[in-house]
């Protein structure tokens, strides 16, 4: 099996790619072992996968972390050390959305793309808040690569999976086996990828400017919901009168 | 000989062990079972010590079982399989297994299964032909639910016209399906397949069902030499927090749990989620290729290659080819064998290693539509210029002479009253 | 969801919506909730698909706090229309093929008894007529002949409300529905006495016209459950589409249907009457201690 | 070849089924050719309907859902508002020029990025008070979806308006159209209302006209001046 060292065959970089791409699994891409990473499809060492993760972060527009249920519930003593460790990987990445993905089923009647994200329906919160880079963390395996196909289909985000298990060969970068103390050696290259003098999108004028913008844009909204919200239920009650007799 | 259930050994006319009909006493119970002791995988396969038995291959599957660390064990009896889960049974009674029962029909059973594997507990079930066709509804929907699970299936012809003899075209059925599926083409191998499918079902990356499917009769009533591990060493248990979805045990998150795909298409639910959940499924079958090789040493095991005639055959009718390619050998013509192990995951990039040198490859298999030559055509397209034979073929229970395979290594019998040159068949 | 899993991570507070802190905080779990306490506590189930007026919802809706112990409760349906309100529970909710529920509790309800010894688990069967009477005929009459461990409970609102108002096994006989063009050939399947044939330790027969009486009759479903034998719980459950109900008469009607042939029935083995009684009898004492502990301390 | 795929999208009890039948056999009446594909979840009120009619002068082969449509119907704010659609966002898979009508008295204001992809793509996106000339014309909100039909054969030029009113008592009068279950039960409420059927009728036919002639009015046609003429002489 040809695995994906030298220059990879199907090449994992994000989307949007088309109306049902295929898996890159099905592409030839193959899973790392320990101590090795995934990036775009190409098998390479753990730090080096680190560090394409810490990039993405830092230099793509809204970076966002999508914790899963094995870390927002704390079910065990194991999930609560992690869950501290991806709130210090946030703490590294300035203008951060943290958007949970508390369980898997479909939410009736509409998914709230700023409160949550979905894997019924994933792309509606990364088209609401144009995220364009994120990590998944504590997601169980089969919704995480269900979740990363459709990303890469629809949207153009920047996906990260750090995998307690075998890792994925969907997401742009990956990292397997990621305990505790690997989740660390993410913090550790968001710091050194500062230290070597990247300034994060978030402190470039473009981002404050965007920033800013949505900061302005949710204040206006959330006025308006208020004072929409009667004349919203006048026009429901308006609208259908089927049951008239 | 294997140590059997009560100390004196009743055979029938035909020389094969009868196996007991009552349940042994419970004294036996406690000792033997309770003392069984967990060892890695890899010391099982391949580090303890063997002894070689001569047993037949329901025996082989049911000694598989005793040491397969299994939960509960649901079936439902049809010939040829029922030979095997009645010893089951024995195995419930002596301890090995902690619930059994035999089930209201196959829909019923693979329900339960499906049930027992949601809620985190090593699950066994067999069937065979019409048992299997049966049921298909719920073994269809057990990729998508990500179940480790091991479905024995005792292959037989699937009515009509109704017979209990093997014939393999059942297995097509499977081929689409998601399941992963070995076939094992005797005794050794109906012991050895089912403790590994145990190991790879349940990997993270993988957590799909895994069916090791045997030829009826030809194997599972027959006796053949099986190199056994000791009795007391079992399979790690199933560690079902460390697999691609969450049980229903109400112990792990998340609390608002479904793991059923949704329903329909919805302002909340993207039609992508489907298509994307099936392609899931068949990503995890191929990330079972690197546990196959490493447990089973590979998708496929070949003999002579770089040979210019390849046979390539899976099942009991890889037993029938060993002799053709002994006894062209005699006559000093080397002839190359392609054992495949795995149906799915299918091995293509092995079998174009394996027929590489070809100039003609026949496909001997017990089914009447040949699905197993449209796999080797279909993988081989364009990567080689042998022709491919697409046969000798029998079934309805037949048994394949190794003469027919013999003739066909040089020529297709039937070319001869052809006028023009045959299309595929 | 045992106690321990429906702790949000430190730090993560802030981050969770609305619904599940509520969930966490006030949610029913661990505690016996009652039908007069609606209101005070967030129920398993809000916010769902169904039709304005089906008395389904509102049946389901009071069974689930009927449930003795939600935080170790399963449920399984199928298809139908009462997944669409069980699929949004906050309860594991495990939905296979059609009909197949009862066979996948036995082996459900197995499974979570050798993994948990000595924690009851709770495993519910919630389905549609057709679910249970026709396609799932064989797994629930086997399922009680074994006398598997788990609840049955038949929402017979007698069509195949979901698929557009087919007849199904439970409709009445002369009906005139869709695949029933004379009207219904038999008469309703009776359930109830295949499930006295089966020896089935509870069984109850109800309309949904008192929501305490739904509660009790589930909660008492539920517990025999757990100790004595498989319970089946049939209640009538309208579908206002299919039988063309206006929706303020949906109550009237099942008033109507109670009076006319639904009634109130229960059937209970002499164990599961002894057990029940000996449970109430152990909270007695219980409560008794508490408060006998509570004027020393 | 001239084609139109039309995805018409609305939530449950507006009769957006109900416009596919009736526009996609006007154009058959008309002498074009026309398929229809209604598409929705389990039928329920207020949920998310859709519904693709494919308009052809030759033969029509494909089936299935619209993906890349040439004209999007919205018969609902909410579909884009709240986001109650199959389709996210609601103008996916549009073609360049494409149209979209959007029952609406007044222009919606949509996101930045999706007026700039609009702009894009060049579409053309009509307002047309649907609603609000239903309840005007026929006294009930529950013929707006009429008001779409007339108002896209006023876009498009096709079916004329003729054509459309025998459709309409086909669809009412019953000439075996076959419905699914929900459908059925919900045309005896309308019924009860409006007493004798051919009140009902001509009522839809009214608020079809009307809209017809908004869409013409404001030059929305994909035809030249001349034929448009001649379709307003015909449709009376």
């Amino acid at each position: 099996m040809a695995t994906a060292t030298g220059t990879p065959r199907y090449q994992v970089l994000p989307g949007p790619e088309g109306l049902l791409p295929p898996s890159a699994c099905a592409m030839g891409v193959v899973l790392p072992q320990d101590g090795e990473g995934l990036v775009e499809g190409v098998l390479v060492s753990e730090d080096k996968a680190f560090k394409a993760a810490a990039r993405a972060m830092l230099t793509r527009r809204n970076p966002t972390l999508f914790p899963g249920p094995l870390v927002v519930w704390a079910w065990n003593k194991h999930t609560q050390e992690k869950a501290s460790v991806v709130l210090e990987i946030a703490a590294e990445i300035p203008g951060v959305k943290i958007i949970p993905m508390p369980d898997y089923r479909p939410i009736y009647p509409k998914i709230d793309p700023e409160a949550v994200i979905n894997p019924c329906h994933p792309n509606l919160t990364i088209w609401h808040n144009k995220i364009e880079a994120c990590i998944f963390v504590g997601v169980h395996c089969h919704f995480a690569n269900v979740t990363l196909k459709m990303v890469r289909a629809g949207t153009n985000c920047y996906t990260i999976a750090l995998c307690a298990e075998a890792g994925h060969e969907d997401a742009m970068a990956s990292v397997p086996r990621c305990g505790t103390e690997k989740l660390h050696k993410m913090v550790e290259a968001l710091r050194q990828v500062k230290k070597e003098g990247l300034t994060p999108w978030a402190l470039t004028p473009d981002g404050k400017r965007e920033l800013a913008a949505e900061r302005a844009q949710k204040k206006k909204q959330r006025e308006a919901i208020a004072a929409a919200a009667p004349q919203f239920a006048h026009e429901l009650v308006a609208g259908l009168d089927e049951n008239e007799e | 000989m294997a140590e059997g259930l009560d100390t004196e050994v009743k055979t029938n006319p035909q020389g094969d062990v009868i196996t007991a009909t009552e349940a042994p006493k419970a004294k036996e119970k406690e000792n033997k079972a309770a003392k069984q002791r967990v060892v890695t995988p890899e010391y099982l396969f391949f580090e303890a010590p063997r002894t070689k038995t001569f047993i037949t291959g329901s025996e082989a599957a049911k000694e598989a079982i005793r040491r397969a660390n299994v939960d509960i064990a649901i079936s439902y009896p049809i010939t040829p399989q029922s030979e095997t889960m009645q010893q089951v049974g024995y195995l419930y009674a002596e301890g090995y297994l902690k619930d059994y029962y035999r089930g209201e029909e196959e829909y019923g059973v693979m329900s339960a299964i499906a049930g027992a594997s949601r809620a985190g507990v090593r699950a066994l079930t067999a069937t065979a032909g019409p048992g299997l066709m049966r049921g298909m509804e719920v073994i269809t929907s057990w990729p998508g639910g990500r179940m480790p699970l091991l479905l024995l299936v005792m292959c037989r012809v699937i009515n009509a016209p109704l017979a209990i003899q093997p014939d393999n075209v059942e297995l097509s059925y499977l081929l689409n399906s998601g399941v992963i599926v070995f076939h094992a083409e005797n005794q050794q191998d109906f012991f050895d397949f089912p403790l590994k499918a145990y190991m790879i079902s349940e990997k993270c990356e993988v957590t799909l069902p895994v069916a090791v499917a045997v030829d009826g009769f030809f194997v599972t009533h027959a006796r053949g030499w099986v190199e056994l591990p000791p009795e007391d060493i079992k399979l790690p248990p199933r560690e079902c927090y460390h697999e691609a979805v969450p049980m229903m045990d109400n112990e792990n998150p998340p609390a608002r749990l479904s793991r059923d795909a949704p329903i329909q298409k919805s302002n909340f639910i993207s039609y992508q989620m489907h298509a994307s959940w099936q392609q899931e499924i068949w990503a995890a079958q191929d990330r079972a290729r690197p546990w196959i090789k490493k447990y089973m040493g590979g998708l496929v095991e070949v003999v002579n290659p770089g040979a210019e005639t390849m046979i390539v055959a899976s099942g009991s009718a890889v037993s029938q080819s060993r002799e053709a390619v002994r006894q062209a050998g005699e006559k000093g013509d080397t002839i190359g064998l392609v054992k495949i192990r795995s149906l799915r995951p299918f091995p293509t990039q092995e079998l174009i290693e394996a027929c590489r040198h070809a100039k003609r490859i026949i496909v001997p298999e017990f089914n009447c539509i040949g699905w197993m030559a449209k796999e080797v055509r279909s993988a081989l397209y364009g990567q080689t210029k042998a022709e491919i034979v697409p046969g000798p073929r029998v079934f309805g229970g037949m048994s394949m002479p190794t003469e027919l395979i013999l003739e066909y290594l040089y020529k297709t019998p039937n070319e001869g009253r052809m006028t023009t040159k045959p299309l595929t068949v | 969801m045992s106690l321990e899993t429906l702790r949000i991570s430190p730090g993560f507070e802030s981050y969770m919506p609305k619904e599940y802190v509520d969930l966490v905080e006030r949610g029913p779990y661990g505690r016996d909730v009652k039908v007069s306490e609606m209101g005070t506590f967030k129920e398993v189930i809000e916010e769902h698909p169904m039709c304005a007026g089906c008395a389904m919802t509102l049946f389901i809706r009071v069974a689930l706090i009927g449930l003795p112990c939600p935080e170790h409760t399963v449920i399984l349906g199928t298809a139908g229309c009462g997944r669409l309100v069980l699929s949004q529970a906050s309860i594991p909710f495990i939905y296979g093929n059609y009909g197949d529920t009862n066979g996948v509790a036995s082996g459900l309800k197995r499974g979570l008894e050798l993994r948990f010894p000595n924690q009851t688990k709770d495993v519910v069967v919630m389905a549609g007529d057709g679910g249970l009477s026709d396609i799932g005929f064989s797994c629930v009459m086997h399922s009680w002949f074994r006398k598997e461990k788990f609840t049955t409970v038949m929402l017979d609102n007698e069509v195949y409300g979901n698929t557009g108002g087919q007849e199904s096994g439970m409709t009445n006989k002369g009906m005139v529905l869709k695949m029933a063009p004379f009207g219904k050939k038999f008469e309703k399947m009776d359930m109830i006495g295949l499930a006295k044939t089966a020896g089935v330790a509870y069984i109850a027969r109800l309309a949904p016209t008192n929501p305490t009486r739904i509660a009790n009759v589930i909660r008492k479903a539920v517990l025999i459950a757990r100790e004595v034998g498989p319970t089946y719980v049939q209640a009538y459950t309208s579908c206002n589409i299919e039988y063309a109900i206006p929706t303020p008469k949906v109550m009237d009607d099942a008033r109507a249907v109670e009076k006319d042939r639904y009634g109130f029935m229960e059937i209970i083995s002499d164990e599961a009457k002894a057990y029940l009684e000996r449970i109430e009898q152990e909270k007695k004492t219980k409560a008794k201690a508490v408060a006998g502990s509570t004027v020393e301390a | 070849m001239k084609r139109y795929n039309i995805r018409m999208a609305g939530i449950g009890g507006q009769g957006v089924v109900t416009a596919s039948h009736v526009m996609s056999n006007g154009v058959i009446i008309a002498g074009g050719e026309s398929t229809l594909v209604p598409f929705f979840g389990s039928e329920k009120r207020m949920a998310p309907v859709e519904s693709y009619v494919r308009v052809a002068e030759g033969r029509i082969f494909e089936i299935g859902e619209i993906i890349y449509p040439n004209v999007i119907m919205i018969f609902h704010t909410q579909v884009i508002t709240h986001g109650k659609s199959y389709t996210m966002p609601f103008y996916s898979g549009l073609k360049d020029e494409g149209v979209v009508l959007i029952n609406s008295e007044k222009p919606l204001e949509l996101e930045p990025d999706q007026a700039r992809e609009l702009r894009e793509k060049k579409a053309k996106v009509f307002y047309i008070p649907a609603s609000k000339l239903a309840a005007e014309v026929a006294g009930t909100e529950l013929a707006t979806n009429m008001g779409m039909v007339g108002a896209v054969a006023g876009v498009i030029g096709l079916p004329d308006l003729v054509s459309l009113e025998q459709s309409v008592k086909e669809r009412f009068l019953g000439k075996g159209f076959v419905v699914s279950g929900g459908t059925a039960s919900l045309d005896n409420v309308i019924e009860k209302k409006f007493g004798k059927k051919v009140e009902l009728i001509q009522k839809n036919m009214d608020v079809i006209t009307a809209a017809y002639k908004y869409a013409v009015e404001h030059k929305w046609n994909d035809l030249s001046v001349a034929e448009t003429a001649a379709l307003a002489a015909a449709g009376r």
